[in-house]
């Protein structure tokens, strides 16, 4: 039962511990509307966190989430690709396969590093928007986009649907497949995994080509949610993706962790912003109080 | 001699209990070791002879109980505060680091040096004279990761024999060593003995504990069964101390006058590297054969680039497939192993198994083999239960991780993977490495099994005693080519050891 | 005077010392070199700035070649930068200083060298350099607090949209609110740093407003973020209390759409042109004021129409003196 | 290049470390008159050496299989301290820092089990925010003395110069020539092997983080120096260029590979694109994007036998 109970990611209990502080402190923000609102503000990083939960599993890492957004919305909103928008999010969606594909191929086949393959990816990408944003002011989102960014359905905001749609498949089928055994085993041991005709390749570069679509999906999100392009979005979820998965109960080297402990996580963070913003703390007070919680948060638990 | 008598032990262990998580190892363990002795320690896989060990090298502490040496209790909390109470320690896993030179693993952790800045000139003249002693010929600027496992070993024992300590520890430190090793290991044993000092071994080889030691101590679900003088036992008595029960047949009959089902794998000119002879060689189903041959003779390298894990440059592999037909296999490891062929390698920690993950993931991943990977991954929990019983797996349930369970039954795991795994091939490096003699039958006797039952075996191994026991058919594989090929009911160790240390093939085809 | 050198129409830049350069002083015969050191890019002023300043070197035809860098707000990388520029022995610098002591080592060495440097910036006195040409900052901020403070009658509770901590542009325009409102019965209910960024912005408020704190008016220090509350304000149906904004396409469409009671500060991109000529007239022998400002009449509900240009998209700044072919190309829908 | 250095295989040096910053260099030479300058080489000089040092500290750090993503945040933090403090204890008020920052790092991963990447991050945001409240706004004065430390030249060769030779022969002694150097690349390999050798891997992982945090330290006191003020943000870009460093400089994340030599080259390609794009007159806006490019071609260039983080 100890064991249960310790191997249970720490994004639950912080959550709890969270809303009953607000519940005492600040009332407000745990009202059901607020409480949406701010669901809606971690669906983007919800859907990243996905992608970036899958890698880590498979002993990865992916950097280049920012990089993925940055492009798809200049795809989106430069005005380049004057095509139909269902047209323009395929596009979006094939660029971030191939993304992931090249990340992939660096990783497995020239073994290099996934820190540094996806941060020199990152770098490619927002280096090549950048200058080719020089050219051209950003323009207004598709409206599918904006309208999965922006509507509710009553009180219920359509963007978390949207990452439900993404997330029960994907948790689902990472859950009961024997393509999730297999991720567990490469995240184990990566070299026995290679050893016993486990298809590392196939399983990393799946990994990677879904993390760089999930990070399109988590760019249309917030493209939408802006409304217009822009070149300073998704600027932060390369790390804080990577925080939520740990927190999430993910843990490199291991095997072990699912899909639903990122989801949470990504919440709790998100709650965390609020709730720091609500209290009044000022941004240097901010960022030393989100340092803290980070590092407490992801203190191993279990003695070993 | 005196063997239990606390009066001149130089280590006594008092009263010890130890315990992981729910596992009770140790069980009020008493254990004296006297100076100038060689006193073995055996036991069942997951006896808790490590553990012991361990807690002597400060590598555990006991939760209740004393540790006393030179008649002072002691409590070790890490492996340097044991190495400076002068135990030195040959750990059951190896801790040699790749990226270090022969010379640096050598004096690792105690470099000579002048306030602080390592006197290289000094370690490489010792290391040279620790590898004399050991009768191993490598050169001490070479990086560690070239090495073989049995080169590793063997640094291994130099750098724990070379210690300035009173206590040696050396445990399982022939599982990759053959004969000459060992008889140079003896060597320098017995002289540590003449100077005094306590050797604590620990083997699976029965034959080494009578060749070593004097006192012989037998643990059994981490109780002291006894301790005895090694030369008032026979090995009969031995194994059923240990095991609890005498020991029928080691090794499963053969089949007298084989009538193989017809070729499973063939293998035709096969060339692994560059300046290397290519071989070629067939194994029927129903046949168990192996690779025979000294330490390094390329045995390894052609297992290894038939399952596809290491280099080749040329030659061809075929595999029955459906309907008897020959079938040529492309040698990429995921190609290998989807047409049958399983590899089990010799490093379970790095290579084999997913320590992180519990015994019914590890046995899972070898039923879901011939699963395309978008179906759902079901597993029959009672099947895997049946294997563990028949492997004689020690766990507590199948959920149980498999890092702490003992080193044999961390093989048996592995092995049983393939077992269940539905392939009709086994290319198998070192099958009982660290394997209790009780398992090790079982183990034999699963592999016969699963030739018997139409699979193909092929395994390298060091032991000689299980390679003659094993196999049907024996290649002898010297200098990267196959010398002889012998039956294996036939022949003898002598006969073996001709054709694998015969003058060069080259010198042999000269005399024609 | 009549012989000064006009750099900007009067009502867009005007000097703000009588204090003048001396003539001749770094007069070089053309063609030029002009370097120019920005921070770094990241929002459509910047790229709007960048792009007026390029086409009116393209249109300077004894400027020879116009060398423009960024450093990615990176203050090490601007001073390396600024660096490569007097390495080169450009004909004279055009610097953004991230932060006003920076770079004044560089700026020493490059007036020691012959090369004037024309500060697109406002040092107050920290910098040695030639010219400085500066909008925005104090003044930017007391437009929308005067506003504010005029609209609630000098009493009630507003909120202070903040760009990113640590910034001086982003502190000077907040101490110019604050200027502003002093000695009035107004109080800040809440303070928040939203980085100039509408998705930041308008999760901030939207926390805000269903927390329930009170509000009788926002004030922004920049409009994008102002976007974001309108959408909140919008979408959680309640009415738009009077907010502040900036003259921007984007931000004036969105005024204009919502009805919202507003006012804009202008910041206007001609600013980098208005450095281009500064540049070019010091070369030329011609003697500058040491300092101008640009601090226009703001755009008000009554004067919306005469600079919303619904033609074009919200990247656009206003005023602009791009040609009109280019702002199309630019900026159309 | 000594021989003996390319052929051990745990400096990670290859060819390709070593081409690719001299074919930007002959490229360079060739494309600009400028580059070849004396003032153009001691400018470069000057822009890399607050790189080198953090680089260094990071290679400690990525011996022994770790990373450390708070040395940007503690650079920024250095030139706050160094601006808010009295003179006279500007410098061992920020060491302290320093110090205290790379134990609380430290003792986060091998205690308290966080991953390195996580512990860092957190501490990297903490000490944004430490920086931003004790200097909000960037300006303030630097003393004298630590100016001079950053701008003099003795014999016509830049301060900066020195600082680079003082790290670079202190890092090159700590890693080769010592115990200590040793036991991390042991350690890097394979830290259980390693404690069973009688190495206190806790006490060295620990010791690895202080010392990548005071070469921080230190290149926050230069940075301070060369931009004659505090400023809460100036280290940012800091983390993820020592990273790019030390990888195209042949280091492995996963530990117990790296040199010093690598170090530097990487650092100096790194320094050479930024300062040849200025030069020659490129886009800037391609710098980012060129250094992507650059930093595949050098992992391309050295396939590893491992597979990982
Ligand atoms: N680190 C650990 N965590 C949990 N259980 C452990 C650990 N180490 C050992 N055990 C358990 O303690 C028991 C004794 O193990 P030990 O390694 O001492 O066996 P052994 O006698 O050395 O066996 P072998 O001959 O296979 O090496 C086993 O049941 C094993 O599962
Ligand atoms: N647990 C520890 N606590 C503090 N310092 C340590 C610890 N372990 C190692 N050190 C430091 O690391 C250095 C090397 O450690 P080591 O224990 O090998 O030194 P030593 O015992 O003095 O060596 P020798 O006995 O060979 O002269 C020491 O100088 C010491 O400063
Ligand atoms: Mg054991
Ligand atoms: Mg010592």
């Amino acid at each position: 039962m100890a064991r249960l109970l310790l191997s249970v990611p720490i994004a639950y209990a912080g959550t709890a511990v969270l809303l009953a502080f607000a519940y005492v402190a600040r009332p407000a923000l745990v009202s059901p509307v607020l409480l949406l609102l701010i669901v809606r503000q971690a669906a983007p990083l919800a859907i990243a966190v996905l992608g970036q939960s899958l890698c880590m599993r498979v002993l990865s890492l992916d950097l280049s989430i920012g990089g993925v957004i940055l492009a798809v919305s200049y795809i989106l909103t430069s005005g380049i690709l004057r095509l139909p928008e269902p047209l323009l999010l395929l596009i979006c969606v094939l660029f971030g396969a191939a993304v992931g594909a090249v990340n992939a191929f660096f990783i497995t086949r020239i073994k290099a590093s996934s820190v540094i393959v996806t941060l020199a990816t990152a770098l490619i990408l927002s280096g090549v928007v950048f200058s080719l944003s020089q050219l051209r002011a950003p323009g207004e989102a598709p409206a599918i986009l904006r309208y999965i960014g922006q509507t509710r359905i009553g009180i219920v905001p359509i963007s978390p649907l949207f990452w439900l749609a993404i997330f029960l498949p994907v948790a689902l089928f990472l859950r009961m497949s024997v393509f999730g055994r297999y991720v567990d085993a490469i995240g184990a041991n990566p070299r026995a995994a290679l050893i016993s005709g486990i298809p590392y390749v196939r399983i990393v570069t799946i990994a990677h080509i879904l993390s760089s679509i999930l990070a399109v999906f988590s760019g249309f999100v917030l493209v939408g949610f802006v409304g217009a392009g822009s070149l300073d979005i998704g600027r932060d979820l390369p790390l804080t993706s990577l925080v939520a998965v740990i927190l999430g109960g993910v843990t490199f080297g291991s095997g072990k962790g699912g899909s639903l402990g990122p989801a949470v996580a990504a919440f709790m963070l998100t709650f965390s912003f609020n709730l720091l913003t609500s209290l009044g703390v000022g941004e240097p007070g901010k960022l030393m109080l989100q340092g803290a919680i980070i590092a407490l948060a992801a203190t191993r638990r279990s003695p070993d | 001699m005196a063997l239990s008598s606390p009066a001149n032990a130089l280590v006594a262990f008092r009263s010890i209990n130890k315990s992981f998580g729910s596992t009770q190892a140790l069980v009020d363990l008493s254990l004296q070791g006297s100076a100038g002795s060689v006193h073995a320690i055996t036991g069942e896989n997951g006896a808790g002879k490590s553990t012991l060990m361990n807690l002597l090298a400060g590598v555990h502490q006991p939760d209740s109980g004393e540790i006393s040496v030179r008649g002072q209790a002691l409590r070790l909390e890490s492996p340097a505060q044991a190495q400076n109470a002068g135990v030195s320690t040959i750990f059951q896993e190896l801790t040699i680091l790749p990226n270090l030179t022969v010379a640096e693993n050598l004096f690792l952790g105690r470099e000579p040096h002048r306030t602080g800045i390592i006197d290289r000139s000094l370690m490489r003249r010792r290391a040279e004279q620790a590898l004399e002693l050991v009768k191993c010929r490598v050169d001490v600027n070479a990086y560690c990761q070239a090495l073989s496992v049995a080169e590793q070993q063997l640094i291994e024992i130099a750098k724990g024999l070379m210690a300035d300590a009173d206590i040696f520890i050396l445990d399982e430190p022939t599982a990759a060593l053959n004969g000459p090793e060992v008889d140079t290991l003896g060597e320098l044993i017995h002289s540590l003995k003449t100077a005094g000092k306590l050797i604590f071994y620990i083997s699976h080889r029965l034959e080494e504990i009578f060749r070593f030691s004097e006192a012989v101590s037998v643990l059994k679900d981490g109780r002291l069964v006894g301790t005895f003088e090694t030369h008032e036992l026979t090995q009969d008595e031995l194994i059923s101390l240990m095991v609890g029960r005498p020991l029928g047949q080691l090794f499963p009959p053969r089949n007298p006058h084989p009538s193989y089902l017809g070729c499973a794998l063939e293998v035709s000119e096969l060339v692994t590297s560059e300046p290397e002879h290519a071989v070629s060689f067939r194994i029927n189903r129903g046949e168990i054969v192996g690779f025979a041959g000294l330490q390094g003779q390329g045995q390894r390298e052609i297992i290894r680039a038939v399952a596809g894990v290491g280099p080749h440059v040329g030659g061809r592999v075929k595999k029955r497939g459906p309907g008897d037909a020959l079938q040529n296999v492309d040698l990429s490891i995921v190609a290998v192993a989807r047409s049958g062929i399983g590899f089990i390698p010799e490093d379970r920690k790095s290579e084999g198994l997913y320590l992180s993950l519990s015994i019914e993931q590890n046995v899972a991943l070898g039923m879901l083999r011939q699963l395309a990977m978008w179906r759902r991954a079901h597993v029959r929990k009672s099947g895997i239960d049946d294997l563990l019983l028949r492997m004689r797996v020690r766990a507590n349930d199948q959920g149980q991780l498999v890092s702490s369970l003992s080193g044999g039954n961390q093989q048996k795991v592995m092995l049983g993977r393939w077992l269940a795994s539905g392939v009709d091939v086994l290319l198998v490096e070192e099958p009982t490495r660290g394997v209790d003699v009780g398992a090790k039958s079982e183990i034999y006797a699963l592999l016969r099994e699963f030739a018997n039952s139409g699979g193909a075996v092929l395994i390298v191994s060091s032991e000689l005693t299980e390679i003659l026991g094993l196999c049907d058919r024996i290649l002898v594989v010297r200098d990267g080519e196959i010398t002889a090929e012998l039956d294996g009911v036939g022949t003898s160790e002598e006969e073996i050891m001709r054709y694998a240390l015969a003058g060069s093939t080259a010198d042999a085809r000269k005399e024609l | 005077a009549g012989d000064d050198v006009q750099l900007l129409p009067p009502e867009l830049l005007a000097p703000t010392t009588d204090k003048k350069t001396p003539p001749d002083k770094y007069k070089k015969a053309p063609p030029w070199t002009i370097g120019m050191v920005f921070p770094g890019v990241g929002n459509t002023w910047i790229i709007q700035m960048a792009a007026e300043t390029k086409s009116e070197a393209a249109r300077t035809p004894e400027i020879k070649e116009f060398i423009f860098t960024e450093a990615n707000w990176d203050p090490t990388k601007q001073v390396a930068n600024m660096e490569d520029m007097i390495s080169r022995k450009v004909d004279a610098i055009i610097i953004a200083p991230i932060a006003m002591p920076l770079l004044k080592k560089q700026v020493d060495a490059a007036l020691a060298a012959g090369i004037p440097v024309i500060n697109l910036g406002w040092s107050k006195g920290a910098l040695p350099s030639t010219v400085e040409v500066m909008g925005g900052g104090g003044p930017f901020g007391e437009v929308g607090g005067k506003w504010l403070r005029d609209k609630l009658g000098g009493k009630g509770t507003v909120w202070a949209f903040r760009g990113v901590a640590g910034v001086q542009e982003e502190t000077d325009r907040y101490e110019g609110f604050k200027k502003a409102i002093a000695g009035s019965e107004i109080t800040i209910g809440a303070e928040v740093f939203a980085d100039w960024n509408y998705a930041k912005a308008k999760g901030l408020c939207e926390n805000l407003v269903l927390s329930g704190k009170p509000v009788d008016g926002i004030w922004f220090s920049g409009a994008e973020m102002t976007r974001g509350c309108i959408d909140v304000f919008k979408e959680a149906g309640r009415p738009l209390v009077p907010m502040t904004g900036e003259g921007n396409n984007g931000f004036l469409r969105a005024w204009k759409e919502s009805k919202l009671d507003s006012v804009a500060a202008v910041f206007t991109p001609e600013l980098g042109p208005a450095a281009l000529r500064a540049t070019v007239a010091i070369l030329q022998g011609k003697s500058l004021y040491d300092h101008y400002f640009s601090d226009p009449a703001p755009i008000t509900n009554a004067n919306l129409d005469r600079y919303y240009r619904p033609d074009l998209n919200d990247a656009f700044w206003m005023p602009s003196e791009l040609p009109a072919a280019e702002i199309e190309k630019m900026f159309k829908k | 290049m000594p021989v003996s250095i390319m052929k051990s295989n745990r400096s990670g040096l290859r060819l390709a470390t070593i081409a690719l910053p001299a074919l930007l260099f002959v490229v360079l030479s060739i494309l600009s008159p400028a580059f070849l300058s004396v003032q153009n080489l001691s400018n470069i000089n000057g822009q890399i050496a607050a790189l080198l040092i953090v680089s260094l500290g990071q290679l400690v750090v990525a011996l022994i299989g770790g990373i450390d993503l708070s040395v940007g945040a503690v650079l920024s933090l250095t030139t706050t301290i160094i601006v808010s403090v009295s003179p006279d204890f500007a410098l061992p008020a920020a060491l302290l820092a320093g110090i205290a920052i790379g134990l609380v790092n430290g003792i986060g991963v091998t205690v308290a089990g966080v991953h390195p990447l996580i512990m860092t991050m957190a501490s990297m945001t903490f000490l944004q925010g430490l920086a931003l409240l004790i200097h909000p706004v960037p300006g303030g004065t630097v003393p004298d003395y630590l100016a001079g430390l950053a701008w003099t030249s003795a014999a016509g060769v830049p301060a900066a110069f020195f600082w680079c030779v003082a790290a670079v022969t202190i890092a090159s002694f700590l890693l080769s020539m010592t115990r200590f150097g040793l036991r991390l690349f042991a350690i890097g390999a394979n830290q259980a092997s390693a404690a069973r050798n009688g190495i206190a891997v806790r006490w060295y992982s620990v010791s690895c983080y202080v010392i990548c945090s005071v070469a921080a330290t230190i290149a926050g006191i230069f940075i301070s120096a060369r931009v004659s003020s505090g400023d809460a943000t100036v280290g940012a870009p800091f983390a993820l260029d020592s990273i790019t460093a030390i990888a195209m400089g042949g280091v492995q994340l996963a530990g117990g590979t790296g040199s010093v030599a690598g170090v530097v080259l990487g650092t100096i390609t790194l320094g050479l694109l930024t300062n040849g794009m200025n030069l020659v007159g490129i886009s800037p806006f391609l710098r980012t994007a060129a250094t992507g490019l650059l930093l595949l071609v050098a992992i391309s260039m050295q396939r590893r036998t491992v597979i990982g983080v």
